[in-house]
Formats: structure tokens, C-alpha cells, sequence
């Protein structure tokens, strides 16, 4: 999971997005929207990626800052501006303390309970999906706000899952 | 027995005729200048040589010779419709695979043209040495010896024709070593339709029915098909006739294309002859079945042809679109760089004459034509439909292009309804606009999965976004 | 009107259907399994669904409904012959785009087909139920529920009867759910020409010429052709009539297939029909300018077919290679990987139906169909040129495959002379052999320039040997 | 210029090669053949390469040891058996001591005598070919045992130009 801030240039205005990926999907900052996603599948030039249930195969290729990207028999071009920078490995969560599915799976055991302080890193559950057990980590040091899902509940794509508050 | 051909010529035309050329057994030898040396056509001949220009006949006759060949197609463009090679193959011994030179030479003088054309019965469009009457006006100031828009005035008025005259002669005698000049009534919003010929060494000229080349840019052909939306059985019929008439006036041997202008009333005018395959020859191909290169090839072997024109038919509907490197949103500025992704679309009723392929690279050096993208279906809507599906499907990134322009075009209502002529896009000036509405974010999505963490200031390879392991949650 | 079709298929097939679709203006919505995650035709439709199982008729007469498609199109295959599929359409009130359920049951039963046939004045090889007499063997055993050899046993004396009954039988229960065997006289070294028909729901009933089908390995077909090298107009007028009324004998609606086989002394007999859309149609298509996908929707939508049986013309020959991923020389096992390279040939002439692109992953989950190539020649000569030259133009590496076998293949002689049977690839067997001559200096150097300095032990890209600078000498 | 040497199973025969390269061409040694070649184009699976006047269409693809060639239409399979080793910078020459022309050109200066004793990397000659000086430098310490060429002569790939010996 590798988190990076973008800065585009879109009609004439600045457009910061947020992007936490992993090699099967992440989630997508633009705005106030978080946008959940997964690959269908990668290639040297693109791929094909699930966003709100739908498919969208694109191509990228990039010549400096400029980027063009075929989207579903359109082209696009968009100009990077500001630089963009690594940010530190997170959780599936926004800045907020929400904890959320990073692919649609089932819930195999929640490590924590309402209320409970956890530290930066720590396990609070585990989850099932594509055969893969993957653990939710906690974004950063606090307290368990809320817990809203139970074991063995089968979750979607960014549904809430825990929030940890300060 | 033609049995070796050096193809003088580039690109994805150079490529097509290697195709059929090997295809029929015969070696196919290729040229390249140093830009062309990673281009896909040197690499789709048998052999190919190095040389400094496509515009010397002397090098290419001796490469020719040099290599074996005893023959040279010209393909379109560059020495196609010059005297300069046909002759040079003749002094040499070499089959030029086109017409006589002395063919060549007529159509090329528009003038002797017009002449000859009158004299066989071929509408022309009024014409005169200087000052037409008052109430013919707008007329055309013309080069005698031009083509491709150049050397052409638009005059609209007696007072200014003087100045246009001596401005057009100047740039035909640049252009094309002869200053003459001459006017000629102005049509306006003309449909342009040819009609393809072909010709044997027996005397046999037939018509391989027409072609509808409306959809135009600076003078030049984006989108063509057959058959034209235009005529009626009656108007084919008569414009074949006009189009083997003008062909047995100079005992025209080879495949030729009589060009004419056709106006809204049904009447049509004698425009000019190109003494050589034509870009757009596929749509012919595509409707009949006849393979055009192959023909002209049996025919420059001296064998009569092989049907007559009661056995030729047009079956379906055919439209070809041609893949520019260029802007159209931005003044057809051309562009160049390199083909990063080229994914053509598959299925029935498709076909692709590329002279690039994935990884090639398009130079300011010629002409920005990258590739023919042509398809068939038994009617024009279900070839329009299938046109608009292949354009959709067809990725081609790296070089900025006309594929999706060419989608709106085929998109637009003008289109459907076959309202064509030669200033369709001056009418329809919103298909140079991107649909509107806002970025999808999608878009910026995908963009985004491939930018580099840090903008390192070159071009970076998309491949550093994947390397991340299996999805893990630290 | 149907206006969203659910493509109940995958691969090749999956694709060529969303393309006509999407031609259309229907909707195309796909369906695929945990394997075909990202397959092709997934990416080829407006909307895919994941499955369990291309086999669960239930399944996907769901997912139709849910995803608000009112027709479902079986493609070849799968549950494209099962009543399954169609009588759980007419259950939940979706079009099933074939024929009735009545037809694919009674065609799927051997026994019952011939009776119908008989019937219908179309000739059928002699069969008993048991005992043939001594002067008919060598006979085959078949299965009366059966399709592609399977519970089939070639039986050359009286003596081994009863115990070759026997095993297929078992093979029939296992494979069929259904262990009835029947015995049929054995045509040697026969050509399998096959006749594609199309029948609307208004009682018209016409053929679209034939096709040979002869070459074959393991009772499946890899390379097929129209017309057949076999058929006089006569005999091709006679088994037309022939496969017109054994079409009608159980009033064929949609387009399917009379399978005959075919003697060296021109006596043909009746082998199955096929009650769906074939692998090979395209070639059929390519020279009578139909689209047998369209016309099945049409004729699913209630449509009257639009042509008259005069109105159908061959034009030309078309042949159609399959492009497994399989290796012909050992025993044309399948093989698996990822596409690192798909290059497809360009230029007239040449149809691509593919499942697969640069990047695909072959699995070992289904048929190892990855793509069909499909050419179309004014000549039977033309077309074999033009398939020799295509195929090795193809350029698909990453994963073993035939187009090299199906290269010799149409280059022999037994195959440029039309002298096709079915025991083809048995008497050419000197095709499984690669062609003799020492590895070329060439390919040595070309694998040593790819070649990473130290083995690792894991696949390597060939990127990392062009990161040498430009050319010094130190 | 990076040289390489390797090992591959033909016919069932083991054959060793050495590879010379830079990113214009190189020198292919098989067997007693020196084989000079050039580079008229290159991809990320292959490349066009100009061997004895005759260019040749190939795409390799490498499956651990295993390589699959595309060569001209056909395909072949060679198997790699010795571990291959990168081997240090040497000049265009083998290890006999023989400098020899990479790529058809111009000699522009000899900077050397015969009987002039070389440090390794000295500069021996200076030739031109597609409008870039290229240096010849000494693979080896030694002596300039014989000089084959004179300044403004145009060689041809391949051709010998100087000779050092211990």
C-alpha cells in the first residue's frame, strides 16, 4: 500500500487528488470523494479498473508532465502541476480515521473493541477476499470510535468499516 | 514475366504492395531514406536499400537494376505521376508499372487535358485564358501544370483577377517549373466523385465504378467510400461511360482514376486524371473484389484483362478513413513522436493498411499518413455503424491523431444522411470541438495510477506503478 | 426488439458477437468466470457479470434478467446444443437466440435425427441396432446422445462387436447421461463438406453454400474453406437441396449447420446437424457478404429473412485457420502463459476473430481456440497465397501455438491440389516435423542479444539489454 | 560496449558464443565466425538486426532459461546451459588482440604507431560512422603490433584495423 498526493491541471483549475494503491486496487481521493477500486487487470500501458462496479479500460502514456489517457474510446490529456511526493504506507482510510474494504470480502475476526486504544500499525481485523487474508491496520495512534461490521459479514468495496478517532 | 519489383515509394502504401507482391510469388524490394531506417515498410520487403531521396529516378533506376529488379511500382505520390521515372524505367529496360510516359505527360498539363477530354465528349467546366465574362464569376485561377491546391486562386471578382493570376503563375512556377496559368468556373459546394479505370495493352478500358471523396481537409481526402450516396443507377451509368471515354482518349493502360466534380443538379465536370493507384483504392477493392495491385501488375506484364465490365459488380457498402498524425482540433497541425500503444480493431468487415506498428516513430519528414483503416457491410448504415465501432475500439497512443475526429465525423448527422460535399467541415465546424461535459474522473484515475511519484522532467515508463507486491494491508 | 443481448460465451466467439452488437446498437453484456477475470471479452462488452460456471443454465438466465437483457446468445459450445439453456429462456420470457428447444433436442439425439432424415428423402449411412452383417464391416459404434468422438469405436471385425458396444456405451453414460449405442457403416478417408443453413420463423428455409471441413485433428477441425474443392455446381445444387430439407424437416429456425460426409465417388450422407452458430462461419461470410450473427437476431426478433435463396452468391474462397494454443509436433498437447507478443498480419483480405491481444493469459481452464485467422481470394489459389503470407506475418509469442504447423499445412501440395479428407494430417505426417537444416547463425544471435548477462532463474524482460548508452567505444 | 559470453544447447550440442555490444551493434563470435552486426531497429521484445548486408526480423521471448525466437516467420527454441557472465568493457575486438571496425566508417586519426607500446583504454584511432567520432581504445596493455588502416580511409564493419599483442 504506497500513498501519493497528485496535483493536475483540469479546464483551468488546480485538481488535488490522493491515491493509496496497493496491486489489487486502492482508493481514489478527488475532491470530497473517495472512490474505491480494484484492477481488473494491468498492463505495461494501462489496464482495466473497477470503479463503482463498472468497468473502465484505459491507456496511459506520459511525456513529461503531460499525460494522455484513453478512456473507453476517448482521449484525454492532463497536465501534471504541482510535484508529486510518496506519502508513508497508511491504512485503506482517508486522513478522517475511517477504516474502509478495500475490495468487496468477508470479515474473518475484528481485533478490537469499541473504545479500545491502538497504536499506530496495530491489527484491528482481519478480511477475506480473493483468497487472501489481508489485516486492517490502524492509520495512526487513537481510539477505537466505532466498529461497523461483525465476523464473518460479507463487506463491498469501501463500506465503513472502523473509525478510530484521536 | 514480372518476377523482382522495387516499390519506390513508403509507408503503409509501400507495405500493401509488398503484401500482394509476395503473395503472388514475387520479391519485393523495398528503398528507405535515413529517417525511414526503422520504418516498418523497410522491414516488410524481401530486401531493401538505402537511398537519399524518394524523388530521384536515377537512384531508384539504378537500385533497381543493382538489385535485380525488373520492375518499379511507384505507388502513389512522390514519382507517381512524373514523367521523370517512367521514362528513366523505359531508357533502362525496367517495366514501370503505371502508364505511358506520354500519358503521364497529357494529364499532367491540365490544359491538354481539358482539350482532349472535349474532344471525347467529357464535360469540362467553362474555362478561359483571361477575363472571363463578368457574370461567370466566382471563377478558379489555375496552374496548368498544378495539383493539391497549389497554384489556385478563388477570385470573386474582375478587379482582383490580374493580382491573382500573377500571384497563382509565381507559385506554379516554384511549384511546379511552369508559371502557365489559367481560370475556370468556380463550382461551388461540389460533391467530389471518381470513378476508378483500368486499362490493358489490348485496348480494353472498363470502370471499376466510383468513389465519393467529399469529406475533405486543405484539399485533401480524409474519408471516402463507395458507392457514392449521390448517384442513382442512371447518373453511375453515365458517369462510367463519361470515366472510360476519358480513359480511351489517351488509350490509358495501367489503373487510372478520372476525377470529377459533381454538382447538386446531377451535372457533372471532367476535374482531372491521376495517372496512379489513389489512397483510397481499397473501397474499390473492398465492394468488387478486385485486387487493384495485382491487376495493374498483370497488366504491365501485357496480359489482357481478366473480365469485362459486365462482370464487375459493387456488392455492400465501403468506407475507408484515413489515420493522420495530426491535430484536427488544432489547425490539422501535423504532430510526430513515437507509437507507444497501437491496439487496431479486429472482427469482420476490417481492414488495415498500416505503415506503422507499435513502437514505430512518425517524423516531420513525410506525409503524416500513418494508416487506412477501411471497413465493408452489406448497406452504408451498417458500415457507418461499423466504422464508428473500429474507431471506438482503435487505440493509438504516443502520436496525437485523427481517430477520434474522424469518429465525430462518421458520428454526425451529415454524415448518416450523406449530405456530402467539398466543404462539409466548414458546415459542420462543431465536429473539431471534443464533446463537451466535465473530465470523467476516470480519466484522471488512470491518470494518476501512472504518474511517477516524483515528475522527474522526461518520459517515464508506466510499468514503475505495478511493482508493488501482492495487496497487502502494511 | 431486441435491445440488450446477453453473450452467454467466452473467447473468440464472445468477442465477434459484442462487436455486431454493438454494430446494432444493442446492448452486449458478457459473463465471465474466476479464470476469465480478465479476459478479452470481458473488456469487449458494455457490461460483463461474474459467474460460476459457462454451464449453469439457471445461472445465467439470472444474470440476463438482472442485468435487463431480453435475449441470450449461446455462441458455439457450452450450453449452446443443451435444451438447458433455451427451455430455461422460454421459462423466464427471454428470447434465445437459436432454434426451438424441440430442434436441439431432436437433432442432439443421433438416432431420432436419422429417422427424421430418412423421412425427409436425405440419405443417411446404413445402420442396425445390433449384428451388422459380415460384408458391412468395418463399422463404427456411436452414441446416440453424442457429439465430437466421444463414445465412438471403430470396429473392424464381427468378433469385437460386443465389447466395443460395451465401452462406448459406459463412455456415453459418463459423457451424455445417456448410454444408448447404435452401429453405422464406416466411410473410409471421407471429406466432411458441411452446409450452412438459415430458416426464419415464417416457414423460409434456405442454404448459404457449403464448407469444407476436412482437415482435421482429434474429430476437431482446424483449417475449414469455401467452396470445396470437391463440389461441382451440381453436386453442390443437389446437397443444398438436401440440406434445405433436412432443415425443414423440423422447421429450422435461426441459422445452423447440416454436417454431411462425402465419398471419392460424390455419394454424401447426412452426419449430424449442428443447431447453432459455427466456428466457422466466417468463412461463409466472407464470401456471400452475410452477417449469420446479425441474421440470427433478426430472425430471433420474428423477422422474415431478407434475401431469397437466388439472391445468395459465392464470391470468391475464403479459408479460415484456427489458432490454438497447442504444440501440433508434440501431439498437440495445449499450452498455457502470457501473449509477450501479438502481432496479427495487416492488409487486404484478412479477418481476425480473436479472444486474446498482447498481454492475454492462456489458462488451462477451457479450449485452447485463441484466435481464428480468416483470408478471402478471388481464387482457391489467391486465398492459399494470402494464408501463407499472413501466417507468417503472425507474430504471437509467449505461449506455443500452431501457426507454423498450419503454415506447412497450406503449403503442401496434398493441400494446394484440394486433395482433402479427413485422414489428412495421418497421410502428411512429415508436416509434424518442423523443416530440416541447421538453427540459423541469426536466431543464435538474436536469442544471445536478449539473453540477461547471469541466469536468474526467473523469467526476464528483454528491456534491461537496450540500456546500454549510445554507441561509444569505451 | 558490454561483452558477453554464453552458452546455449543446439542440436543437442553444447555452443558457446561471445557477444560484443553496444547499442548500435556489436560483434557475435560463434564457433571461428566473427560476425559483425548492426541494429536497424529495436523494441522491447526484439528488433531488426543487419547481418552480411541481409536484415533479420526477430522477437525473443525468455521463459527462465528457455528462449523462443521468432526469426523471419519461423520460430525456434534454444535452451541456455552455462551461466552466462557479464564480461568487463573491452574495445570491438576478441580476445586476440585485434581491434576491428564496429560499424562501417571513416577513420578520421591513428594516434599510435607500430611498435608502440598501449596502456589499457588508450586511445589507438579515432573513427566516424553515422555522424559520431567513436574512440578505439586499447582492450589491454601490450604493443601496437600491426596497423591496417590509414586516416580518411572508409572500412566497412568488421574489417580489421589494428592488431595488439603482449
Amino acid at each position: 500500500m504506497t500513498g501519493r498526493e497528485l496535483h493536475w491541471r483540469v479546464d483551468g483549475q488546480d485538481v488535488a487528488v490522493r491515491i493509496e494503491e496497493s496491486s489489487a486496487g486502492g482508493i481514489f481521493h478527488i475532491g470530497k470523494e473517495i472512490i474505491p477500486f480494484s484492477f481488473i487487470s494491468k498492463h505495461r500501458h494501462g489496464g482495466t479498473v473497477l470503479v463503482k462496479g463498472n468497468p473502465h479500460q484505459f491507456y496511459v502514456v506520459q511525456d513529461r508532465d503531460s499525460h494522455t489517457v484513453w478512456l473507453n474510446g476517448q482521449t484525454y490529456r492532463l497536465e501534471r502541476t504541482g510535484k508529486g511526493r510518496a506519502l508513508p504506507a497508511t491504512g485503506h482510510n482517508g486522513a478522517d480515521g475511517s477504516i474502509t474494504a478495500l475490495m468487496p470480502g468477508r470479515i474473518l475476526r475484528i481485533d478490537v473493541a469499541e473504545g479500545d486504544a491502538v497504536a499506530e500499525k496495530q491489527t484491528l481485523a482481519t478480511m477475506e477476499s480473493m483468497k487472501m487474508e489481508t489485516s486492517l491496520l490502524a492509520p495512526r495512534p487513537g481510539r477505537v470510535a466505532s466498529i461497523h461490521c461483525t465476523p464473518g459479514q460479507v463487506v463491498d468495496m469501501g463500506q465503513l468499516l472502523i473509525v478510530i478517532e484521536d | 514475366m514480372i518476377r523482382k519489383v522495387l516499390i519506390a515509394n513508403r509507408g503503409e502504401i509501400a507495405v500493401r504492395i509488398a503484401h500482394i507482391l509476395r503473395e503472388m510469388g514475387i520479391s519485393a524490394i523495398g528503398v528507405f531514406t535515413d529517417p525511414d531506417r526503422e520504418a516498418l515498410h523497410r522491414r516488410s520487403m524481401d530486401e531493401a536499400h538505402r537511398i537519399e531521396s524518394y524523388l530521384d529516378a536515377e537512384e531508384l533506376v539504378r537500385v533497381a537494376r543493382e538489385s535485380g529488379a525488373n520492375a518499379i511500382h511507384p505507388g502513389y505520390g512522390f514519382l507517381s505521376e512524373s514523367t521523370s521515372l517512367s521514362s528513366a524505367c523505359e531508357n533502362a529496360g525496367i517495366t514501370f508499372i503505371g502508364p505511358q510516359t506520354e500519358t503521364i505527360r497529357l494529364m499532367g498539363d491540365k490544359l491538354e487535358a481539358r482539350r482532349l477530354m472535349q474532344a471525347a465528349g467529357v464535360p469540362v467546366l467553362p474555362a478561359w485564358a483571361s477575363n472571363p465574362p463578368e457574370s461567370e464569376y466566382p471563377v478558379l485561377v489555375k496552374a496548368v501544370g498544378g495539383g493539391g491546391g497549389k497554384g489556385m486562386r478563388l477570385v470573386q471578382n474582375p478587379s482582383e483577377l490580374a493580382e491573382a493570376m500573377a500571384a497563382a503563375s509565381r507559385e506554379a512556377a516554384k511549384g511546379f517549373n511552369d508559371a502557365r496559368v489559367f481560370i475556370e468556373k468556380y463550382a461551388r459546394n461540389p460533391r467530389h466523385v471518381e470513378f476508378q479505370v483500368v486499362g490493358d495493352s489490348h485496348g480494353n478500358v472498363m470502370h471499376v465504378f466510383e468513389r465519393e471523396c467529399s469529406i475533405q481537409r486543405r484539399h485533401q481526402k480524409i474519408i471516402e467510400e463507395t458507392p457514392s450516396p449521390a448517384l442513382t443507377p442512371e447518373l453511375r451509368a453515365t458517369m462510367g461511360t463519361m470515366a472510360v471515354a476519358a480513359a480511351k482518349a489517351v488509350a490509358y493502360r495501367g489503373a487510372g482514376t478520372v476525377e470529377f466534380i459533381l454538382d447538386a443538379d446531377g451535372r457533372f465536370y471532367f476535374l482531372e486524371m491521376n495517372t496512379r493507384l489513389q489512397v483510397e483504392h481499397p473501397v474499390t477493392e473492398f465492394t468488387t473484389g478486385l485486387d487493384l495491385v495485382r491487376e495493374q501488375v498483370r497488366i504491365a506484364e501485357g496480359q489482357p484483362l481478366s473480365f469485362r465490365q459486365a462482370d464487375l459488380h459493387q456488392t455492400g457498402h465501403s468506407i475507408e478513413c484515413r489515420i493522420y498524425a495530426e491535430v484536427p482540433e488544432e489547425n490539422f497541425r501535423p504532430d510526430t513522436g513515437t507509437i507507444e500503444v497501437f491496439r487496431p480493431p479486429t472482427g469482420p468487415g476490417i481492414r488495415l493498411d498500416s505503415g506503422v506498428e507499435e513502437g514505430s516513430t512518425v517524423t516531420i519528414d513525410y506525409d503524416p499518413l500513418m494508416a487506412k483503416l477501411i471497413v465493408w457491410a452489406p448497406t452504408r448504415g451498417a458500415a457507418i455503424d461499423r466504422m464508428k465501432r473500429s474507431l471506438r475500439d482503435f487505440v493509438l497512443l504516443g502520436v496525437r491523431n485523427n481517430i477520434e475526429f474522424l469518429g465525430r465525423v462518421v458520428s454526425s448527422k451529415d454524415f448518416a444522411s450523406g449530405n456530402l460535399d467539398t466543404h462539409f467541415l466548414d458546415r459542420n465546424s462543431e465536429l473539431f470541438r471534443p464533446p463537451a461535459g466535465p473530465l470523467p474522473i476516470e480519466a484522471i484515475l488512470a491518470a494518476s495510477l501512472s504518474a511517477s511519484p516524483v515528475t522527474n522532467g522526461g518520459s517515464s515508463s508506466f510499468s514503475n506503478v505495478w511493482t508493488s507486491g501482492p495487496w497487502r494491508n502494511s
